[in-house]
């Protein structure tokens, strides 16, 4: 009973907090509400008894994800609202509603599948941080190291494309243009050789 | 009143449309990546539901890579982001267009 | 003996290859020398097998396999009977002389090495085609006629009227040609053999319908060959080659080759009787027609080409009455006299630089005595005048018919017998008689070199002495394989009667064309612009229908299936297929406009598109199940 | 070297084609002459080592390619195959010999010895991946030659050659693997061995559908009316070589495939298609002899006198008894070398006039006699005269298809009055009459080179149908194995009745044994 509550509760912020998300036009309710809705998600996590996953996903999203778009945030403009351009706005949300009323027809319509039922519920005799632990280090060991490794490279391509210097883009530019910027940084080696 | 699969399912769904119909309606580039994130969540729910319902730890492993990809995502997408304002001045969807066909 | 078999069919084929190496260069006149002597042997050594079959033996060689596959076998085989070699015999004398005759026809011209490579081209397949031993060997030499033919017929290949002719004739011999296959290939799926002697043996295990129509169609092939209508336009267009050409083949051996089947085929046809009635009642119809139309033609050749198709229709009416050893025998007797009346008619073309037209000539019997006194002879013996040839074999038909008690047919040849002396002597009378209306042309006539005439005296000779001398000894020899029927009318007077009274009318339809013709010509305005006439001398029509009716709606129709349906519909299905994709790609790629938003837009709707294929496909595929349960 | 003779025959041109990177261009057509008569008479080798009596496959060869599925490299070769593939060495020797191209020689030898290798794999192949991978192969050097060398038209031509036939091909992929699919169902492993499918006895309606798979791409490659509107594009823009080998073995694999595949893979099928395709196959021959008599372009009329004659070989391949099967396949080698003989004559007289127009023509009979009479026996060949090539096997397809049915062969024989039509009248246009335009009046006769490819030819039309033996008679023994392999295989009694049986012959035939 608690647990429905708490279910529906959050499913009722979850829904509302990612609609604002989805909708507003100031760039900072979006971000506050999705950081809200991230945090509500994890209470799914917990009812569900992925305590791990949980807070993982309060850590990474909420912490460090969340971190990253407010900084992101501050080299754009983003104190005035986002004006962007709409063209058949209900096209998109029928669209949506569409794809909604078919997933749950594929989910719960006993003439399209046989009902999904709770058939194993979980065995909670084991703490769930260390059953995932068992069974990250050892069928998963591999897929563990690589996404590791994946968010390093990530890490340093996030560094190294904000923030080097790339406001020039060979691949766009012209010919002409190519060969300017070669002969002005030819010119100031020379100048710096100069000194 | 029992909590079943389907509740989460079907949330689990209610949140991804959210997340399409953001995804189709934004044209500014970061709100677009909000939608995203909103997508991956979504599925997140589900892989978590199915993994408690069926007792197997599988969908829980895939939301937690599902995590550390989601992450990564970011900060790659961010730092490109950040690349394109720099040099545009512009993160509008309508105005990239290099890929016409 | 087979010595003599292979030195009588190769020979023809060596000395046309010979001749042909030098086809495309001048004239050199060892070429004719070396063919005529090739021709000699051949006709040698068709004397000495000749003699063997005589006395009572035959010769049958089997050379090599040709096609065998399944149960399929047949083989390159020959055979020298009694019928065969009668047919060697008419084949080689005839080519023989035109042979050496055409030596000095054909003189000037550029071609002279090509035609003898033909001629004697022409006398190898003439020759396979008797020897052969069974029904597709004849095939081989069937169509290898028809070839020849078309080679000569357009030989003088610069002339359009030439290469229509010749194309006519190949092509109509085609439609027989089909025939026939149908009638071997019937055989075979029958009988399973195509051997003369497997086949005739067994015919009569068959059932009546399949022997019927192996007959009919193995006599449509006949017809093509031998110009029957409705399939004779070509014989008269044919006349396009030149006149040994027409001697040869289209009177002597080529056009008789349909003769030479029925007799051939003869245990088939006396299986079916009433085949064999329809066979005569054509024949004696082709007779009277020709003869018809030959009453009025302008054209020398084409007068002796009609009179040609009639007296083929005499030969069917014999073999269709089952008296084939007599159609055997005017067939041999025609070869004599007909060829040599289409020699004589070339010394006259000769002559008169080529005319055609005998209203043109006249007189000519001063200045050509010999042709003129070979002509009449052969025009005699055509005209069936005792005690030349043509008075036995061609009486004879006219006998057989009385016997079997066919009157009507009687009755018609009889009449046909008449208009044969007719336009016989009308063309006598206008080349050789009255007035030298050539000289208004500046025509100066001169004789045919000697050796021409020379070439041609054993023909006049056999077109007088065949009947009379050959026919007692042809019968007895002839009958061991065909059956053996004589036609005797038994009661005396009656007998008396019909040879003096056919005769005396055809004494009379001579007299008669004398004396319209041998002194001045006097044009009747009125009977030629009447209607018999003018159908009579545009042949029924007949070519006309057939270019209205056959040849032009199939240009129009094949220009049709090319222009319309082949470019227009079959091909342009295809295209539109392919401009219907191209052009979906050309309409689809502004999707492609580079904007992401769109793109995304398209992607969910991508997605919804599979999601309602899922839940249909799955609701349909349950609702069947459940049904099924 | 015997075992490996067909891998040699295989890969040898195509070894040969990379050295041809090397070769200096103005030796690259002695060069290609060289591969080219190597593997001719190695090809000729193959015929001396064959063993005639022998009615299975010889000289079969196997490795491994994916085992898991059961892809192996197998070839082998019976009666049937071994004559195309000498028909293929020899024409390639034949058009390099009288190649008369100048622009980018050695480019044109190299794709003619890749091609080489395509059509020799191709029949040589009795594994379906391999048989595909060489037949959709020979696309490309064919492509490649019709788009580089071809006329005007002929990138619309090449691509529309391509797509055409490729197109077929793919259905046909898609019924080898479903046929692959139906053998694993059967006997629990995979397998694309030819020999192996043979075995396997389908019920009907899975033969049915299969059949139609392999049919258009067998169809299309033909080809059959109504797939057949690309073969006169792709000839009159090929250039001469390319028209040559397109007619006298690219065709070929597609009747040849209905021997291989169609016949004793779907006896049932077969039969239940025998009298549709019958119908296809006569519309075949007096509608293309039609369109062939209406052609201006003496080239379009020995495109579309192609398909007619293909028409006779569908016939007789659908005759299903030994008579008709043993004429369509020689009629097959028949028409290669007649029907490529005459694309190489239309060629002779376009290299000296740079047009295909019979009304430019005429009279050619007194410029070029020699030209003329080559033509000319080529032309009765095609007419299909008793002893040239021709006639033995139009004779026994047509004499076959008649224990079929009577009246069909009867309309279908309609081909040798159809085909004198248009073969004599456009002979006419070209070769008689006067000669009309002047600069016809100089034109030279047949050079030594080109009779060097011609006179082989006008030979082998002549020596084949007089004496057809040595060929008809290991044909004869292989689709006697074939026809009772159907036999055997056919479960319908509508199948059973149509094809003959073999072991028990002599029902039919007792007046010809008693003889």
């Amino acid at each position: 009973m608690f647990e429905a509550i708490a279910f529906y509760l959050f499913a009722a912020l979850t829904i509302g907090m990612f609609t604002i998300t989805v909708m507003t036009s100031q760039a900072l309710y979006a971000l506050t509400a999705m950081a809200a809705g991230m945090i509500f998600i994890s209470a799914f996590f917990f009812i569900l008894g992925a305590d791990f996953l949980g807070a993982i996903q309060i850590i990474v999203y909420t912490g460090a994800v969340m971190a990253l778009y407010a900084f992101g945030m501050m080299f754009f403009d983003t104190t005035r609202s986002v004006i962007e351009k709409r063209n058949n706005p209900r096209f998109v949300v029928v669209l949506g509603a569409l794809a909604a009323v078919l997933i749950v027809l594929i989910v719960l319509a006993p003439i399209v599948t046989t009902n999904l039922n709770s058939q194993h519920p979980i065995d909670l005799n084991v703490g769930n941080t260390q059953a995932i632990g068992m069974v990250l280090f050892t069928k998963y060991l591999v897929p563990f190291e690589l996404a590791a490794v994946m968010l390093l490279v990530a890490m340093i391509a996030g560094i190294v494309l904000a923030g080097k210097k790339m406001d020039k883009s060979l691949t766009l530019m012209a010919d002409e243009e190519i060969a300017l910027m070669q002969a002005s940084s030819h010119d100031r080696t020379e100048e710096e050789g100069e000194h | 009143m029992e909590l079943t699969l389907n509740h989460y399912l079907i949330l689990s769904t209610i949140l991804f449309c959210i997340g399409l119909i953001g995804v189709m309606r934004r044209k500014n580039l970061l709100m677009l990546f909000f939608a995203t994130e909103i997508l991956l969540n979504a599925v997140n729910v589900g892989m978590a539901a199915i993994s408690h319902y069926r007792g197997d730890y599988t969908g829980q492993m895939f939301a937690f890579f599902i995590i550390a990809i989601a992450a990564s995502e970011v900060a790659v997408g961010l730092g490109l982001l950040v690349v394109w304002y720099k040099r545009t001045g512009k993160i509008d969807l309508d105005q990239m267009t290099s890929m016409r066909g | 003996m087979e010595l003599y078999l292979y030195t009588a069919l190769f020979s023809p084929l060596v000395g046309s290859l010979i001749a042909g190496l030098f086809g495309a260069s001048r004239k050199t006149s060892f070429t004719g020398l070396l063919t005529s002597g090739l021709l000699l042997t051949s006709f040698i050594s068709s004397v000495i097998l000749l003699t063997y079959v005589m006395a009572g033996h035959t010769v049958h060689v089997e050379m090599m396999t040709w096609i065998a596959t399944g149960d399929l076998y047949i083989p390159f085989g020959f055979v020298v009977d009694q019928v065969s070699v009668t047919m060697m015999m008419v084949v080689t004398t005839v080519s023989t002389v035109v042979h050496i005759y055409s030596i000095g026809y054909m003189s000037h011209d550029k071609g002279f090495n090509r035609f003898f490579s033909y001629l004697s081209a022409f006398v190898f397949s003439m020759m396979v085609l008797v020897m052969s031993d069974n029904f597709l060997g004849l095939f081989i030499g069937w169509e290898g006629v028809g070839l020849c033919s078309w080679l000569l017929i357009g030989f003088w290949y610069h002339k359009e009227s030439a290469t229509w002719a010749a194309n006519e004739a190949f092509i109509m011999n085609r439609i027989a040609d089909l025939a026939m296959l149908i009638g071997i290939f019937m055989i075979y799926w029958n009988l399973g053999s195509l051997q003369y002697d497997v086949v005739f043996a067994h015919i009569s295990i068959l059932p009546m319908p399949v022997i019927t129509w192996i007959g009919i169609f193995l006599f449509i092939g006949a017809m093509g060959k031998s110009a029957q209508f409705p399939l004779h336009t070509w014989l008269a267009d044919a006349m396009e080659g030149p006149t040994p050409v027409s001697a040869l083949i289209h009177a002597a051996t080529m056009v008789t080759a349909g003769v030479y089947l029925v007799v051939r085929a003869n245990p088939i046809y006396s299986e079916i009787p009433d085949v064999g009635n329809a066979i005569a009642a054509l024949g004696a119809f082709v007779a009277m027609f020709a003869a018809t139309m030959a009453l009025v033609n302008r054209d020398m050749k084409r007068i002796i080409a009609y009179s040609t198709l009639s007296q083929l229709g005499y030969m069917f009416v014999a073999a269709g009455l089952g008296a084939y050893w007599v159609a055997l025998f005017h067939l041999m007797a025609h070869a004599f006299f007909k060829a040599l009346l289409f020699l004589g008619a070339g010394n006259v073309m000769h002559a008169m630089h080529d005319e055609l037209d005998p209203f043109k000539m006249g007189g000519l019997k001063t200045s050509m005595k010999w042709t003129w006194i070979l002509m009449t002879l052969a025009s005699v013996a055509l005209a069936g005048i005792y005690p030349l040839a043509g008075f036995f074999s061609k009486d004879l038909i006219l006998e057989v018919a009385f016997v079997e008690q066919h009157y009507i047919l009687y009755s018609v040849l009889l009449i046909t017998a008449g208009m044969t002396a007719f336009y016989s002597f009308r063309l006598v009378a206008l080349i050789f008689h009255g007035d030298k209306r050539h000289l208004e042309h500046g025509i100066h006539p001169h004789e045919a070199y000697t050796f021409m005439l020379y070439a041609m005296a054993p023909l006049a000779i056999l077109a007088v002495i065949s009947g009379m001398v050959f026919k007692t000894p042809y019968y007895l020899m002839v009958t061991e394989l065909l059956p053996a029927v004589q036609y005797h009318i038994h009661n005396h007077t009656t007998f008396w009667i019909m040879t003096i009274g056919t005769q005396l009318f055809v004494i009379l339809a001579i007299a008669y064309a004398y004396k319209k013709y041998a002194k001045a010509v006097k044009v009747d305005k009125k009977v030629e612009s009447g209607f018999f006439y003018q159908l009579l001398y545009n042949q029924y029509y007949i070519p006309k229908i057939y270019d209205e009716v056959f040849s032009k709606p199939y240009l129009q129709l094949s220009k049709l299936a090319w222009k319309e349906i082949d470019l227009k519909i079959v091909d342009a299905i295809v295209d539109g297929i392919a401009n219907t994709i191209y052009r979906t790609g050309e309409k689809t790629h502004t999707m492609q406009n580079g904007n992401l938003s769109s793109m995304l837009r398209w992607m969910v709707i991508g997605l919804v598109v599979l999601l309602v294929l899922a839940v249909a496909f799955t609701a349909g595929y349950n609702a069947v199940n459940l049904q099924a349960m | 070297m015997q075992e490996h003779i067909l891998s040699i025959l295989i890969f040898f041109p195509a070894l040969a084609a990379m050295l041809g990177f090397v070769v200096h261009k103005d030796g690259a057509k002695a060069y290609g002459i060289t591969v080219a008569g190597i593997e001719f008479f190695l090809s000729l080798w193959l015929w001396h080592i064959y063993d005639p009596m022998v009615s299975g496959m010889q000289f079969m060869e196997s490795a491994p390619l994916v085992s898991a599925f059961g892809i192996n490299y197998l070839v082998g070769i019976d009666g049937i195959s071994l004559f195309i593939i000498i028909l293929a060495t020899f024409f390639t020797l034949i058009g390099i010999l009288s190649l008369t191209e100048t622009r980018r020689v050695k480019d044109m030898i190299i794709t003619l010895l890749f091609l080489e290798m395509t059509m020799v794999g191709v029949f040589a192949a009795l594994d379906a991946i391999v048989f595909y991978v060489f037949w959709e192969l020979s696309l490309v050097p064919m492509l490649y030659i019709i788009g580089a060398w071809g006329g005007p038209l002929r990138i619309y031509a090449s691509v529309k050659f391509f797509l055409y036939t490729f197109t077929g091909s793919l259905i046909m992929l898609v019924g080898m693997l479903f046929m692959a699919y139906f053998y694993y169902q059967a006997t629990g492993q995979w397998s694309f061995s030819i020999l192996e499918w043979y075995r396997l006895i389908l019920p009907a309606n899975f033969q049915m559908w299969l059949f139609a798979a392999f049919f258009m791409g067998f169809a299309i490659k033909v080809p059959m009316f109504p797939f057949h509107t690309w073969l006169p594009y792709a000839h009159g823009q090929a250039p001469t070589i390319g028209s040559v080998i397109l007619a006298a073995i690219l065709l070929k694999m597609g009747t040849y495939a209905f021997v291989r595949f169609s016949l004793p893979l779907f006896p049932d099928a077969a039969v239940a298609f025998m009298f549709p395709i019958a119908i296809l196959a006569i519309i075949m021959i007096i509608y293309a002899a039609m369109v062939a008599y209406a052609q201006e372009d003496i080239k379009q009329v020995v495109a579309y006198s192609s398909i007619s004659h293909m028409g006779v070989i569908i016939l007789g391949t659908f005759a299903m008894n030994v008579e008709g099967i043993s004429g369509s396949v020689f009629l097959m080698i028949a028409h290669g070398v007649v029907s490529g003989a005459l694309f190489l004559l239309v060629g002779v007289i376009y290299d000296r006039r740079h047009t295909k127009l019979m009304s430019e023509f005429g009279g050619l009979a007194s410029v070029m006699p020699r030209y003329a009479t080559i033509f000319g026996i080529m032309m009765m060949a095609s007419v299909g005269l008793p002893l040239t090539i021709n006639f033995v096997g139009e004779f026994l397809s047509l004499l076959g298809f008649y224990k079929q049915s009577h009246s069909y062969t009867l309309v279908a024989g309609t081909a040798i009055i159809v085909g004198a039509i248009y073969m004599l009248s456009a002979y006419k246009k070209a070769f008689f009459g006067p000669v009309t335009k002047e600069e016809n009046k100089h034109l030279k006769d047949v050079n030594r080179t080109e009779l060097l490819g011609l006179i082989p030819l006008v030979v082998i039309a002549i020596w084949l149908g007089v004496y057809p033996k040595p060929v008809l008679e290991p044909i004869n023994n292989s689709v006697e194995a074939i026809v009772q392999l159907m036999h055997d295989k056919a479960q319908t009694p509508e199948a059973q009745k149509r094809i003959p049986n073999l072991a028990t012959t002599g029902t039919m035939n007792s007046v010809s044994e008693a003889h």
